[in-house]
């Protein structure tokens, strides 16, 4: 190798504190350095033209730049020296201003130092190599996981941007959550009404293709490149046939089974529309309710629909479906109240939920939008709302803040005295965060306009006495204890992810912090990034968040996959691991600790087992390099000999020429 | 203290030149830096050398640049290891060290007078190289010459220039094989022990010479005898079983017999008095 | 303990199944054994199973991979196959494990510092101990003062894993040495002696590998970093730095997998004790991971996962 | 910069790329004086760190060796700097049994923003270092007395 | 060098072993057998520290004037000029300097270093520095007074007073010790500094040895050993079997007393570096290997044959005798406890139908009660 070793003045920055005529001689004495020369400003446009020259003119064959941080200019070097023809990889820095000159006016000991670390960079390169980066192909179609307001908002933007979407959703309609509102705070408008024409274009995008009543089996592959199972479970409807009139809804003769979309507060049939506005608005049998699939009887469905759509035969179907990227956007669940047994949620049954009380207030919804006792369908005259139930409660693990109840409390009493002019309308509250445009004006019209006392305390137990319902709480602010008799309790739950999150954390390679929400890339500049590539995140699964943030982070996780997948050609960083299959032993370590699922184990030609590196995959982080015993996995450009050489040209004594 | 010889002395020398033969495989031509010694350095074909990387070791090279050419040594470097990495790393004017000749070398002598086949496959062409520019050299006294040479695809043939100058001679028939059918190969197409056997070279009155990865040699042997080469008549070399090249350090040993001292080049009788350990 | 004959029963029984069964043999004196490796009916005669059976046989399992194989192993070197099979260097499917109940062997190492072993003439094995007669002089020990320190603080006298147990499963014996106690009195020393400690038994080594062939989790084999060039890790010098480094690269290779076989150490043939290095580490990993290796070939050894928040790890804390 | 009163001692700083080094950057930036003595490596991640430079280079001549790289949850590759820590904290807590000073080496989380933190780490460590002065080498050039005392055995079992 | 004059050296006070080591320490470097846990190795001598002849030197005298690591050569390259440019290399042979006493080895050690001259001062080649070391080292053994159980000496034509290999030859008698001169480097320094001994200690000294000899037992006939382990060279099985417990560690070759072996590497330092020959095995599977992949020694079955052949069929061919001096240490030391007696005592011809019986049971067990 001929290195040139490069050292900048900086202007002063570099030379008041460091001798940069000795740290170049000093190189001279380097193994391998054919020239050594000092630079006044290295990353200017002279500077890297004297660069480009002494590589063209002496033949250098690898260069180290001794000046500032590599995190400031190792690109521009990179590309200095390959507009020269050097390969970008025969480059190291030494870092002599932010680490040395700028951090000690001590010009002796500072010239050693500087002198110390462009041997180590010296010591590197002579064992870099050329590194290439390699392009693949990809699939220009992209997966978006959930069908709530942020995948919808995903998958519209990323339909509308070219690519062809597969939009898989766990229920038989798309829609989640924010389906299930009544109306949206902070402008009380109507939730299905701004959702239902989205869904609508979902249905009708030329570019989408939705599965819903399905679930994400398996994910292999990488990014550009995964391969998907989808699991479509069995609907007992052939919905190419269905039309969504509903007349097996109205004969079928079993109407005990939970209603799920009403959050249980009613019950269903065993065939149907979950909602009218379902998309797609196609029929499902549930199994467990059917009394034809469980106990062999009935099968009135099939007699009464009009297209002979019913198929009580009919089997989960495989999917397989090939795409460059993955949005999730599971969303969240809410978190069950019950496990607070002081609250007497499921107890009482005048106790219920915030979800639940949504349907309640919702037209659509069980009570077709009357506000009642469940106990005896009475109209209440007190209604109290319970915030933080479940959230910033570290006895049950959940010290977070699950962020939209306050504000969807507010909404709730606002509409509450919509609803029941009369009623007496009580918050318990900890704290109100409303930070967002217009949030903290809405929770003050509550209190104001409408009539909502709002009492700072927390909750201590929740029972029954005849027929009310006492709350029992302490109200902070005025040092008080408080009990209320009340018709109506709505405990403001917070959320939890989704269930099956952890799963599909699996399945997708990406990691999920403590609670179970997935992980972004970095929480302040990748936030829908996640850390393995080519997996995007929009919603509440990344963390709790209301309507407005899903939505602009569902266009966000669009955007993104719509730049990766705008090449037509991926390009890999070339810093990836590299197995050396003569020495791997096939244990499998580095996969199990490589966090991006990109080391895999296959089989070799004499029967054995060696790892293999899917370069697209690997990050370079040089986790399996570590866990490897003989080395046979080896971080390039971060190599074992890379780094030695550096520790043992700052360690070891050191002979020097002459 | 004893004034002899230190036979793990390399001589300093300096590349002249490298042609770049396939992509893995690069031919250095070096030059000792001491004229005097240049001139003293003496050898015969099959003959090895070590050269020197200081700082990674020395690796066993034949020296395939003839003795009647003495501008300059030459030598055909696979890269496999470390050694041979690093030397691939140099350009001209670096420095290497030189520690030779070492081992025995091609019987010139009782060739003289006989038909030559050279049987070459891979790297394995580098010994082959020597002996024949040494027999150009010395045309006259040899008989019909014939180079079978056989690589795994047509990027992997060196002496590209040299093969076309033989090939256009009329003094000697060259046969190139690759082990597989390749784009723009209108050559032949085969392992080199099984084109050999449908080449039939005549056994009357030649000596066959063979190089190449083990199990190369070993069916290339087979295909010798059936093709009526008694044991005398195949010479072969094991250079790569070579460690100090001096006979001390005890390591290329095949039964009682040194390869670097007794060897590298053997005739097929000759091994066939040692142990089956190669 | 299991007897002999039952033993190779159990070994002829099995043997048509297998390609081959690892056990012991009478080695070059009554005292000391070697491994036997069983491939017909004759080979069973010379099986023997006694308190001289020390060898941990595991490690002839990752050398036998892809063969048919079973191998007679105690407690202790149960760990090691259960260690093996864990990382999937060797397959459950092709092995068969033949349990034995064992409450002690002897140690080679403690024999030679109370009687002259080299000049060994007759030795007799009783319950509790142990009768040598050596260049002349006839020796009676406790069993206990020749016995490993493993054994003496034994936990697992059976076979953990196993698919043919022969004899009776035994009681842990009372542990008589703290497993520890060892390391304990090393670590009474002041940093400084034990510095140079290892710097006189460290020039002592002659690089031989003994230590690293003999242990069964020692899986790099030819590719050892040892002799490595890519990546050259450490030079071939025989220095006292070289030696030692290679000693830290053994241990930190075998943290949170070593189940304080010992073989390392009794293969020494230059008395080496680096058996303490992994000792420590295995008290780490007891103390900041509750975990043994060896014990659940299910396991994740504790160094190839992590947790967000470490139970036992107090961060470095800067004013 | 008080108690540095022999004069520079040899410390290696294994950085990971995306925080502590950036943290380094950031105290150079803002021109927080430093004790010289740290030479700092770059790494992509503390779950590159192999234990074994640290042995490496505390055998090989370093008086003490730093690691730093992201704090926890906050790496840049999720979950590298949680193996790195079991590994480090294995290895801190092993040091002492070769007889090398377990203050020698230090592993700890800095962020890129962090360079007022980095500033102290770096100049309590070097402290440290001073405090403990030159590690003892493993060879010594005039092959010095072993401080060993015998018949403390310890033997093999 | 017939030299047949017999000193005395007392055990204690004037003309002991303390002053006489301690005048021999004022011209060279005096190296003597020390107890170290389990291990007797060769330390340089310390007056306090306690001399102990009693235990035979784990790993042999060879380390004394064959290192385990011995500089060859160190490099240099030059400087780069200001404008750059290629530069030299300049090279420096090393060679060991100063004499060293190696006092208290034994016989069947020191018998070794004649066996590695064979093959290291041959004629022609040799190497220099084992040949300086040679040169510059003074052997004194000193008399097995009891054998081993796994001391075969006898079998390979040795002697618990084998005197060759030895400067001077030490007998243990009740207060001191008979020093035999065997070469003139002996002669000369024992000549002006100790007592002639009387005939009366020479006499003791030999009965003691004749009863070292008596101790042994009569060995076996080894003279068609090479013939037998030539005819068994491809006997797969067997060697399989002999090397079934082999763990292929270095721990045989490396203590023996014959073996020579080494490794070329280089060791580079920044401009500076050094080229080194170390010991290398047989038993690793390194030893052999080619850069191209291939290892004619793929196994330690293949390995273990060349390790027993050469000792006791290559060499023999080349030189004559058997390159083993029966000093027991690969028995010893073996950590799977293998017995190269066993091997080249029972190896024989066999046919392929003889393959799977079993030749090696011997009576040894112990009694198990």
């Amino acid at each position: 190798m001929k290195i040139g070793v490069f050292v900048c003045l900086c202007g002063s920055n570099i030379a008041a504190t460091v001798d940069v005529e000795t740290v170049a001689e000093s190189a001279r004495g380097l193994p391998d350095v054919a020239y050594a020369k000092a630079e006044m400003y290295a990353c200017s446009e002279p500077g890297q033209a004297a660069i480009r020259a002494a590589i063209e003119e002496r033949g250098l064959t690898g260069v180290v730049v001794a000046s500032c941080s590599p995190r400031m200019h190792e690109n521009t070097f990179r590309r200095a020296v390959e507009r020269a023809g050097l390969n970008p990889y025969l480059f190291e820095m030494a870092n002599i201003r932010e680490h040395v000159s700028w951090v000690s006016l001590d010009k002796a000991a500072n010239t050693r130092k500087a002198s110390e670390l462009v041997r180590a960079a010296v010591e590197k390169l002579r064992c870099n190599r050329g590194l290439q980066r390699s392009r693949f192909d990809v699939h220009k179609r992209a997966m978006v996981v959930g069908g709530g307001v942020a995948g919808i908002q995903a998958a519209l933007d990323l339909a509308e941007g070219g690519l062809t979407v597969a939009l898989v959703e766990r229920e038989s309609s798309i829609g989640g959550k924010m389906a299930k509102l009544d109306k949206t705070f902070p402008t009380v408008d109507c939730s299905t009404c701004i959702l239902g024409p989205k869904m609508v274009d979902v249905a009708q995008h030329p570019n989408i293709t939705l599965y819903a009543h399905s679930e994400v089996e398996s994910v292999s592959g990488y990014v550009g490149n995964f391969s998907v199972k989808v699991r479509r479970r069995a609907t007992f409807v052939d919905w190419t046939k269905c039309t969504g009139c509903g007349l097996c809804m109205e004969k079928c003769p079993s109407r005990k089974g939970p209603d799920r979309f009403n959050e249980r507060l009613a019950t269903t049939t065993a065939i149907g529309i979950p909602f009218p506005q379902a998309i797609p608005k196609k029929a499902t049998i549930d199994p467990d309710a059917c009394l034809r699939l469980t106990k062999g009887k009935c099968g009135v469905c099939a007699k009464v629909c009009p297209t002979g759509a019913i198929d009580f035969e009919m089997a989960d179907e495989m999917i397989e479906e090939e795409v460059g990227a993955i949005v999730a956007a599971t969303g969240y669940d809410v978190f069950d109240p019950a496990a607070c047994a002081e609250y007497g949620a499921g107890r009482h049954p005048d106790v219920i939920n915030s979800l639940q009380y949504e349907r309640m207030l919702s037209a659509s919804g069980p009570t077709r939008g009357h506000v009642v006792r469940p106990s005896d369908g009475r109209e209440p005259g007190t209604v109290v709302f319970v915030q933080c139930v479940g959230s910033r409660d570290l006895s049950l693990g959940r010290p977070y803040c699950s962020g939209f109840c306050c504000m969807a409390t507010a909404k709730q009493a606002v509409l509450t005295r919509d609803h029941v002019p009369d009623a007496e309308i009580i918050v318990f509250y900890i704290d109100i965060r409303a930070p967002q445009k217009g949030y903290e004006e809405f929770v003050n019209r509550a209190r104001e306009e409408y009539g909502v006392r709002y009492c700072r305390g927390r909750v201590s137990s929740i029972y029954r006495v005849g027929d009310k319902t006492v709350v029992r709480g302490a109200d902070t602010l005025l040092g008080a204890q408080m009990e209320v008799e009340a018709d109506l309790v709505v405990l403001a739950v917070g959320g939890q992810p989704s269930e099956g999150a952890r799963a599909l954390a699996e399945k997708l390679r990406i990691s999920s912090d403590q609670y179970g929400f997935f992980m972004e890339g970095h929480p302040k500049l990748r936030p829908v990034e996640t850390n393995t590539a080519g997996v995007f995140l929009a919603g509440a699964c990344q963390g709790l968040k209301d309507i407005p943030s899903s939505v602009a982070q569902g266009s966000a996780a669009a955007a993104k996959a719509l730049v990766l997948l705008s090449r037509d050609k991926l390009e890999s960083d070339p810093q990836v691991a590299r197995v050396n299959p003569k020495r791997c032993i096939g244990c499998g370590k580095c996969v199990s600790v490589c966090p991006f699922g990109a080391i895999r184990l296959v089989e070799t030609r004499f029967g054995t087992q060696v790892a293999e590196v899917v370069e697209a995959v690997c990050q370079g982080c040089g986790v399996c390099n570590v866990a490897c015993m003989d080395k046979a996995i080896q971080l390039d450009h971060f190599t074992d000999d890379q780094i030695l050489a550096e520790v043992n040209a700052l360690c070891r004594e050191w002979r020097v020429a002459n | 203290m004893s004034k002899r010889a230190n036979p793990y002395l390399p001589q300093p020398g300096t590349i002249i030149d490298v042609v770049e033969e396939t992509p893995a495989i690069k031919t250095f031509r070096v030059v000792l830096d001491d004229p005097e010694a240049m001139l003293d350095f003496r050898f015969l074909p099959g003959q090895v050398a070590q050269l020197s990387v200081f700082g990674a070791g020395e690796a066993t090279f034949v020296i395939n640049s003839p003795p009647t050419r003495m501008e300059y040594l030459q030598f055909t470097v696979l890269r496999t290891g470390e050694v041979t990495a690093r030397l691939h790393a140099l350009g001209v004017g670096d420095h290497v060290g030189v520690r030779g000749p070492l081992g025995n070398h091609f019987p010139v002598a009782q060739l003289r007078g006989r038909d030559l086949l050279f049987v070459g496959g891979g790297i394995g062409m580098a010994p082959l190289r020597t002996l024949l520019l040494y027999v150009l050299d010395n045309r006259a006294d040899f008989g019909h010459l014939a180079l079978l040479y056989g690589a795994r695809t047509p990027q992997d043939f060196c002496f590209g220039e040299e093969l076309a100058t033989w090939g256009a001679r009329r003094d000697i028939d060259v046969v190139r094989t690759v082990d597989a059918p390749a784009e723009g190969w209108d050559g032949r197409v085969g392992l080199v022990p099984h084109v050999l056997e449908e080449l039939r070279p005549t056994a009357e009155g030649c000596t066959a010479v063979t190089c190449g990865p083990p199990v190369m040699i070993r069916f290339t042997v087979q295909a010798l005898e059936k093709l009526g080469f008694g044991p005398e008549r195949i010479v072969t070399t094991l250079e790569r079983r070579m460690k100090c090249g001096v006979g001390l350090c005890g390591r290329c040993n095949i039964g009682s017999v040194l390869v670097c001292r007794d060897g590298p080049v053997f005739t097929k009788a000759e091994l066939d008095l040692l142990p089956n350990d190669y | 303990m299991a007897d002999v004959a039952a033993l190779r029963r159990t070994v002829l029984e099995i043997l048509p199944r297998v390609d081959l069964v690892i056990g012991w043999q009478r080695g070059p004196d009554a005292l000391r054994a070697a491994p036997l490796l069983m491939r017909n009916a004759a080979d069973v005669d010379r099986l023997i199973w006694d308190r001289t059976c020390v060898h941990n046989l595991a490690t002839f399992l990752p050398r036998e991979k892809g063969k048919k194989v079973a191998i007679i192993v105690k407690g202790c070197d149960s760990r090691s196959v259960i260690q093996l099979v864990q990382e999937g260097l060797v397959d459950r499917e092709d092995l068969t494990v033949i349990g034995l109940p064992c409450d002690g062997v002897v140690s080679q190492a403690k024999l030679r510092r109370a009687a002259d072993m080299d000049r060994l003439e007759s030795a007799e094995i009783g319950a509790d101990h142990v009768e040598i007669t050596a260049a002349g002089k006839t020796l009676r020990m406790a069993l206990d003062a020749v016995m490993p320190d493993k054994c003496l603080s034994c936990a697992y006298p059976n076979a953990l894993l196993f698919d043919r147990f022969v004899g009776d499963p035994m009681e842990p014996p009372q542990q008589r040495q703290d497993p520890y106690a060892r390391l304990d009195a090393f670590e009474a020393l002041p940093l400084e002696e034990r510095f140079d400690f290892w710097k006189r038994e460290m020039s002592r080594c002659i690089r031989c590998y003994a230590c690293r062939n003999a242990c069964p989790l020692c899986v790099c084999r030819d590719y050892c970093l040892a002799e490595s060039r890519q990546p050259h890790y450490q030079s071939q010098e025989s220095d006292v730095r070289e030696k030692w480094f290679f000693q830290l690269i053994h241990a930190t290779h075998l943290a949170g997998r070593c189940t304080e076989c010992g073989e390392c150490e009794r293969a020494c043939p230059m008395g080496i004790p680096v058996l303490l290095f992994k000792k420590k580490l295995g008290r780490i990993m007891t103390e900041l991971f509750q975990y043994e290796a060896g014990l659940d070939v299910s396991a994740t050894a504790p160094l190839l996962t992590f947790q967000a928040e470490e139970e036992n790890i107090v961060e470095k804390q800067w004013l | 910069m008080s108690g540095m009163a022999c004069s520079e001692l040899k410390i290696i700083g294994f950085l990971c790329n995306w925080c502590s080094y950036g943290g380094a950057d950031t105290a150079g930036v803002a021109r927080f004086r430093q004790p010289t003595d740290l030479r700092i490596i770059r790494l992509p991640c503390t779950g590159r760190m192999d234990p074994l430079f640290v042995l490496k280079a505390l055998l090989g001549g370093a008086d003490g060796v730093l690691v730093s790289g992201c704090h926890p949850f906050d790496c840049h590759y999720s979950s590298g700097n949680f193996m790195a820590r079991r590994r480090l904290e294995v290895l801190a807590r092993f040091l002492p049994v070769l007889g090398i000073d377990p203050r020698r080496f230090v592993y700890t989380w800095v962020s890129a923003a962090e360079g007022a933190k980095w500033q102290a780490v770096v100049t309590a460590f070097t402290e440290t270092i001073h405090e403990l002065g030159p590690a003892p080498r493993v060879l010594d050039p005039d092959d010095a007395p072993l401080r060993f005392k015998e018949g403390r055995e310890i033997w093999p079992t | 060098m017939a030299v047949t004059q017999r000193f005395f050296l007392a055990h204690e006070g004037p003309g002991g072993v303390a002053a006489w080591l301690s005048a021999m320490a004022e011209t060279m470097r005096v190296m003597t057998p020390v107890r170290e846990g389990i291990s007797v190795v060769f330390r340089d001598h310390s007056p306090e520290a306690p001399l102990d002849f009693g235990g035979l030197d784990t790993a042999g005298p060879k380390a004394a004037v064959f290192p385990q690591t011995e500089y060859l050569l160190r490099y240099r390259a030059e400087r780069t000029a200001p404008v750059g440019g290629h530069r030299g290399v300049k090279l420096e042979e090393v060679r060991p300097e100063g004499d060293v006493l190696l006092f208290g080895a034994s016989p069947c050690g020191a018998r070794g270093l004649t066996l590695m001259d064979q093959v290291l001062l041959r004629d022609g080649v040799e190497d220099p520095c084992y040949r300086i070391w040679r040169e510059h080292a003074l052997v004194a053994a000193i008399v097995c007074q009891a054998p081993y159980s796994s001391c075969f000496c006898n079998w390979v034509g040795g002697a618990p007073d084998d005197a060759r290999g030895s400067d001077l030859l030490l007998a243990e008698i009740e207060d001191g010790f008979v020093v035999e001169a065997v070469t003139d480097k002996g002669l000369a320094a024992v000549r002006e500094r100790l007592a002639v001994a009387t005939e009366e200690q020479a006499r003791a000294a030999a009965e003691r040895a004749e009863a070292a000899r008596a101790a042994l037992p009569a060995p076996p006939d080894l003279d068609d050993c090479p013939a037998r382990l030539n005819a068994a060279f491809d006997d797969m099985d067997f060697w399989n079997e002999a090397a079934a417990g082999c763990i292929h560690c270095g721990a045989c070759t490396y203590a023996c007393p014959t073996c020579t072996c080494f490794n070329i590497t280089d060791e580079a330092s920044g401009l500076a570096g050094e080229r080194i020959r170390t010991w290398d095995s047989c038993m690793f599977p390194n030893y052999t290997q080619e850069a191209g992949g291939h290892n004619p020694r793929p196994t330690r079955a293949h390995r273990l044959r060349n390790r027993v052949l050469h000792k006791f069929a290559f060499h023999p061919a080349r030189f004559g005798e058997f390159s083993c001096t029966g000093c027991g240490r690969c028995i010893r030391l073996c950590p799977m406890g293998l017995d190269i007696r066993t091997i080249i005592r029972t190896i024989e011809p066999r046919t392929a139908t003889q393959t799977t019986e079993s030749r090696t049971g011997r009576a040894k067990e112990a009694k198990h009660v």
